[in-house]
């Protein structure tokens, strides 16, 4: 084992591809949990919009589907920087990875920013489930529980944001500090799973949440 | 030991991702302009499978599983198919009660 | 040379290892506190239960004992027991690994655990929780006056320490096999856990989302399962039972993992069918999934659905059968020592047994009609949990004892405690059947008086099954200080774990062995004699 | 909550409790509907299963065990491979075992959740912690019901708070009580006397007092007894009713179609009723109980959606007495 490598491989591995292999299915394993963990709420998602569809429609129609779109334009823009972020790490570039890490970074706080306007806007119009939620039209209660629904999935996905700008951080000091190389950047690789995921679940949120029923 | 291959690196290239790109960005309209028509229930198939497709995009090309071991199709493809079981199990007390 | 043990003494060292081996005894430690506190609150239910009246608890009491009794064994005992101790212990040194892949992801796994248990802890200090371990809605979420939102946050952080351990097992056993270490000569106790990790993946992450939707409602009066706001309480079922119901083979696999290495040692056989025992276990992990409507036939779930969930139910019986069988067949021409692993193991097959068997009444949706929430279901999930687990459990503690500790408990005490606590085990829970067929409902405070016998019956075989879970709490103790040296492999076994030193070095192996024969290669040889001062 | 709650408590006569004497303890439960002997069948046959692969096994372990003591000097050649044809035959044999029983068991499953059509209907109101029954001629119970013999009885069950359970241990029945949704149940009691109920679902703090009892009377004297209850009742759907017009119901859902501003309720139970979209669904309980509480979920075709809802003005028995009412209205 050279000296280069002692470093950056753990004493349980023999070499450093079986760590890196190690790291790859361990983060996937990891993405499977968060497929069935968001796969609840998609379940319950499923159960109420086949017993309560028009008040679904009706309560979707009161989403912004065009602040959503451009919300899903952010993110996909993200996905592809940090692929390209992944791209620089296996060249070794390190100012083009800081560089599209930052962008990636910056993406994000766009979409949470939005999200942040839209949550405000439902605060406003008394959309939030709860003892001051109003809604115009006949079935108030089952709007409700589109409006919990859509809560809880976008807020659990803001949180699996939040949690992915402080590891984009993280990473960003660690290649600032030089500890990536093109032997090693297992931790770029498998963050970037990561954020490609949390882009997959709101690829599936955007038009379950926004699109049901037709634009008026 | 010294000279093991630590990273596998993906054949993809920048032209490549940014052409992916467009074409996710394409898919976005797709669903937004289907969701003005009025096709009934295939409005959620529509979307759905649009969805679906831009997922598999991500999942194969941006997350390399296109360029991986087989482990990682089978452990990816697990997690989907046992949303899938949990649903289908699940309607057959929904779609089916008295 | 310096042994896992005595490489650092520091409290610092301890607590900050990454060495598998010592989170292995951490999770000792932790989970035997679990099982005294959830024995206590059995303890005290069976004393309630010795009259029809209420004497000894109010009823709010009572219900707040089996809700703690339920919770401690289930999700901070049972479920991390064999995995946590026994699988963190021997699956590196078993696939001839240094540690598992994740070594620090390990130790974070121990501390969400601690965590997780000081949140339940906590809420049972404070006044505990009166909804059952079952959590059923709207009972928990709107008229429970009780703490279920600290409770049930302290299972949903737990949760995360079994997704890890799962995640850190399917990882170690795929990437980290000693070279020559074929799939196919696998310890079964490794395909067991491999599994069980499967489960816990998959599983784990439902319940831990359905809790925290349980914990919303009931913190801010909205949700979706309060039928006044048009949520649907059985929807609260289908997810919480989408991963309990697997979880009772989370609770299983392992412990016939553990029978699997225990029955072939002690019969001096290889084992009947390996490949059979393999499959069987991904098998049960997978048809595990798709029964969990079995606990909703007479909720209000479609007839269809019934019909659906009954089948799959019948056929997770066919690999569970294979096992029981397979076993049995093992011992067949073999050279048999009774010692006390080994009589554990095969009141494990008779108890396993008929804690299957009664299960297909509860999978047959008519006679499910009737025994539905009664005493014949507490019987039989006791007879797989507690008679099947626990023998599995104590019987690996005393196989792997040496191994551990590098000490031989005296294997007279061994052999007694073995005997009364499968007699004990029997004359607690037998009774319960016929109680069940009775029809005497589950979770029941007082009882009409025609009950009482059986109950007394139940009550006094607990107290002997109290009596047969101290012994080995107390000789095993006795044995670290006086309990004669073990050598490296007093029973004769073959597998990498008996092939290291006792008590193993940190790293496991000085130099990573190449395996070059299948697992299990005994050849009716005679066992070592144990030492005098052993016996 | 006490001692003194629990001495009050009668249970059932025939309680062996009453003989003074605890050593005359059941075995068997009774058996007291013509669902017992079915169900009991197939335990039986389940049971028999169990017994013998539990003996089996656990006799050829102790014969082996003896057998293959270490210490004896006994022939111990064999090949160590495993045979393919015994794994074969420990699979399938157990398979076509329980394939059987699953269609035997489904088959008498679905008989019990199918109440015939000559059944008569009865309430189960649940809430903690309380069974309150009532039949059709307005007789009302608390933690008791009265049932004629050998007559089918159909229970629509409801709860009023949390998930409760409704269990005749005797008639092997039981069925699960929720908030929200009516459950039902059926039974015909075959043997007159009188026997436990109990609440089977977990219901907080007093769930293992939610128990009461159901008694089994020969046609006769049931008539009696419901003749001494009758006086000052009215029957349920009477009650309905007077809700009916209570609540002012009757100024819009005229007798004939087109008469009012809403669907005539004339001979609407059990039939197929078109909404607005094109769907349609078939006016059961779980469709009227919607269509009171929450009337803008389903609106019938060709009427506006003009109805207010109901929710938390009239409680479960009233609901239950409005749809025996619902049901009486025959097509004039």
């Amino acid at each position: 084992m050279s000296d280069s490598h002692s470093s950056i491989l753990s004493h349980q591995f023999e070499t450093l591809d079986q760590q890196r292999a190690s790291a790859e299915f361990g983060m996937w394993l990891f993405l499977v949990t968060e497929v069935l963990f968001f796969g609840g709420l998609f379940v319950s998602y499923a159960v109420y919009r086949y017993l309560y569809p028009v008040a679904f429609a009706e309560s979707s129609q009161t989403l912004d589907m065009w602040l959503g779109c451009f919300n899903t334009f952010v993110l996909l823009t993200s996905s592809l920087t940090m692929a390209l972020a992944v791209h620089a790490a296996e060249a070794g570039d390190k100012r083009k990875l800081i560089r599209f890490l930052l962008f990636t970074m910056f993406l994000g706080t766009v979409f949470l920013v939005i999200k942040g306007f839209e949550y405000h806007h439902k605060f406003e119009h008394h959309l939030v489930p709860g003892a001051h939620f109003e809604f115009e039209g006949p079935e108030k209660e089952h709007a409700q529980i589109f409006f919990f629904l859509y809560f809880v999935m976008t807020g659990i996905h803001g949180l699996h944001m939040i949690i992915g700008l402080g590891v984009l951080s993280v990473l960003i000091l660690m290649a600032y500090n030089d500890r990536f190389s093109k032997e090693y950047f297992n931790p770029i690789h498998i963050t970037g799973l990561y954020w490609h995921f949390v882009d997959i679940v709101w690829i599936f949120l955007y038009p379950f949440l926004y699109l049901i029923g037709h634009p008026k | 030991m010294s000279h093991d291959t630590a990273a596998p690196h993906s054949p993809l290239t920048i032209t490549f991702y940014v052409k992916l790109y467009i074409g996710l960005l394409v898919l976005l309209l797709a669903t937004v302009g289907a969701s003005y028509l009025h096709l009934g229930p295939f409005n959620f198939a529509v979307a759905f499978t649009i969805a679906v497709i831009k997922a598999l995009l991500v999942i194969l090309y941006f997350m390399h599983v296109r360029f991986t071991e087989k482990l990682i199709w089978l452990t990816a493809g697990a997690g989907f198919l046992w949303l899938a079981y949990f649903l289908g199990l699940l309607f057959n007390d929904y779609l089916f009660r008295w | 040379m310096k042994n896992y043990l005595t490489q650092d003494i520091s409290l610092k060292s301890w607590l900050l290892t990454k060495d598998h081996k010592r989170i292995a005894l951490l999770y000792l430690i932790s989970i035997t506190f679990f099982f005294a506190i959830g024995g206590f609150a059995a303890l005290c239910m069976r004393l309630e239960l010795l009259t029809p009246g209420p004497d000894l608890l109010k009823a709010a009491n009572y219900n707040k004992m089996f809700t703690l009794h339920g919770i401690s064994m289930v999700f901070f005992f049972l479920i991390p027991s064999i995995p946590t101790v026994f699988g963190n212990f021997l699956i590196p040194i078993m696939i001839g690994a240094r540690d598992l892949a994740f070594p620090r992801l390990n130790l974070a796994s121990w501390y969400i655990y601690t965590l997780g248990a000081l949140f339940a802890l906590t809420a049972a200090i404070l006044g505990g929780v009166d909804t059952g371990w079952t959590f059923y809605t709207p009972y928990s979420s709107t008229y429970s006056n009780t703490h279920v939102v600290l409770m049930a946050t302290g299972i949903f952080v737990a949760g995360f320490s079994s997704i890890f351990t799962g995640l850190n097992f399917l990882v170690t056993i795929h990437k980290m096999r000693a070279p020559g270490m074929t799939w196919f000569r696998l310890p079964l106790f490794v395909w067991a856990h491999y599994a069980t990790s499967i489960i816990m993946v998959l599983g784990t992450p439902v319940i831990a989302i359905t809790l925290v939707l349980v914990g919303l409602e009931r913190l801010f009066g909205v949700g979706i399962f309060d039928p006044r706001l048009g949520g649907d309480p059985l929807l609260f079922q289908h997810l919480f039972w989408f991963y309990s119901h697997p979880a009772v083979y989370i609770m299983i696999l392992p412990g016939m993992g553990v029978i699997s290495e225990i029955i072939p040692c002690f019969s001096r056989n290889r084992i009947f069918g390996y490949e059979f025992v393999a499959y069987s276990s991904i098998a049960i992990a997978i048809l595990g999934f798709f029964v969990w409507g079995h606990h909703m036939f007479i909720t209000g779930q479609s007839v269809y659905a019934g019909l659906v969930f009954s089948l799959l139910s019948f056929l997770v019986a066919i690999p569970s059968a294979i096992k029981a069988f397979t076993w049995t067949a093992t011992l067949y021409k073999g050279r048999i020592y009774l010692r006390t692993p080994m009589i554990y193991a095969l009141g494990f097959i008779g108890l396993f047994t008929i804690g299957g068997l009664t299960g297909l009444i509860l999978a047959s949706l008519a006679t499910d009609i009737h025994f539905h929430d009664t005493y014949f279901v507490i019987a039989h999930f006791h007879y797989i949990m507690v008679g099947a687990t626990m023998m599995a459990y104590l019987g690996a503690l005393h196989f792997w004892w040496p191994k551990i500790t590098g000490k031989l408990y005296p294997e007279f005490w061994g052999r007694i405690s073995a005997v009364i606590v499968f007699l004990g085990f029997n004359m607690t829970f037998f009774p319960q059947f016929i109680l069940g067929y009775l029809g005497m409902p589950r979770r029941y405070h007082v009882y009409p008086p025609e009950f009482q016998v059986l109950n007394i019956f139940s009550t006094a075989g607990a107290t002997i099954l109290g009596v047969g879970y101290l012994m080995p709490f107390v000789y095993l103790i006795w044995s670290l200080k006086y309990g004669p040296d073990a050598g490296n492999n007093p029973w004769g076994a073959t597998g990498l774990e008996w092939k290291t030193v006792s008590p193993p070095i940190t790293e496991n192996f000085t130099q990573i062995p190449t395996v070059t024969e299948e697992a299990y290669d005994y050849h009716q040889e005679p066992m070592p004699d144990l030492p005098e001062e052993a016996m | 909550m006490s001692h003194e709650c629990y001495e009050k408590r009668e249970w059932p006569r025939g309680s062996p409790h009453n003989n003074m004497n605890i050593w005359n303890f059941p075995l068997l439960p009774e058996s007291a509907s013509t669902f017992a002997a079915h169900i009991d069948l197939i335990l039986e046959f389940l049971l028999a299963i169990t017994v013998f692969f539990s003996v089996a096994i656990g006799l050829a372990i102790i014969y082996f065990a003896v057998k293959y003591r270490h210490t004896r000097e006994i022939d111990r050649v064999h090949s160590g491979k495993s045979m393919l044809w015994i794994e074969i035959t420990w699979t399938v044999v157990p398979l076509i075992i329980v394939l059987f029983v699953f269609v035997w068991s489904s088959g008498v499953f679905y008989w019990t959740r199918k109440a015939p059509e000559n059944a008569l209907p009865m309430f189960v109101v649940a809430k903690q912690w309380m069974f309150k029954t009532q039949n059709l001629e307005g007789v009302r119970e608390i933690n008791s019901l009265h049932v004629p013999l050998n007559q089918p009885i159909r229970l629509s069950l409801i709860s009023e708070d949390v998930i409760h359970g409704f269990s005749i241990p005797a008639f092997r029945v039981k069925q699960d009580i929720l908030p929200g949704r009516y459950n039902m149940t059926w039974f015909q009691a075959t043997k007159v006397g009188t026997y436990h109920l109990f609440c089977t679902a977990y219901c907080g703090d007093q769930h293992s007092r939610m128990v009461g009892t159901v008694t089994v009377m020969e046609p006769k004297d049931y008539e009696e007894w419901l003749a001494g209850g009758k006086s000052s009742a009215v029957t349920a759907s009477e009650a309905g009713e007077q809700l009916f017009n209570k609540y002012g119901c009757i100024t819009c859902h005229k007798a004939n179609p087109g008469e009012g501003r809403c669907p005539t309720l004339h001979g609407l139970y059990g039939n197929s009723v078109k909404l607005v979209g094109g769907r349609t669904v078939i006016a059961d309980e779980a469709y009227i109980r919607e269509s009171i509480l929450n009337p803008q979920a389903k609106i019938v075709a060709g009427y506006e959606p003009v109805m207010p809802s109901y929710q938390g003005q009239i409680n479960e028995e009233g609901l239950l007495e409005l749809l025996a009412y619902i049901k009486t209205l025959k097509v004039k």
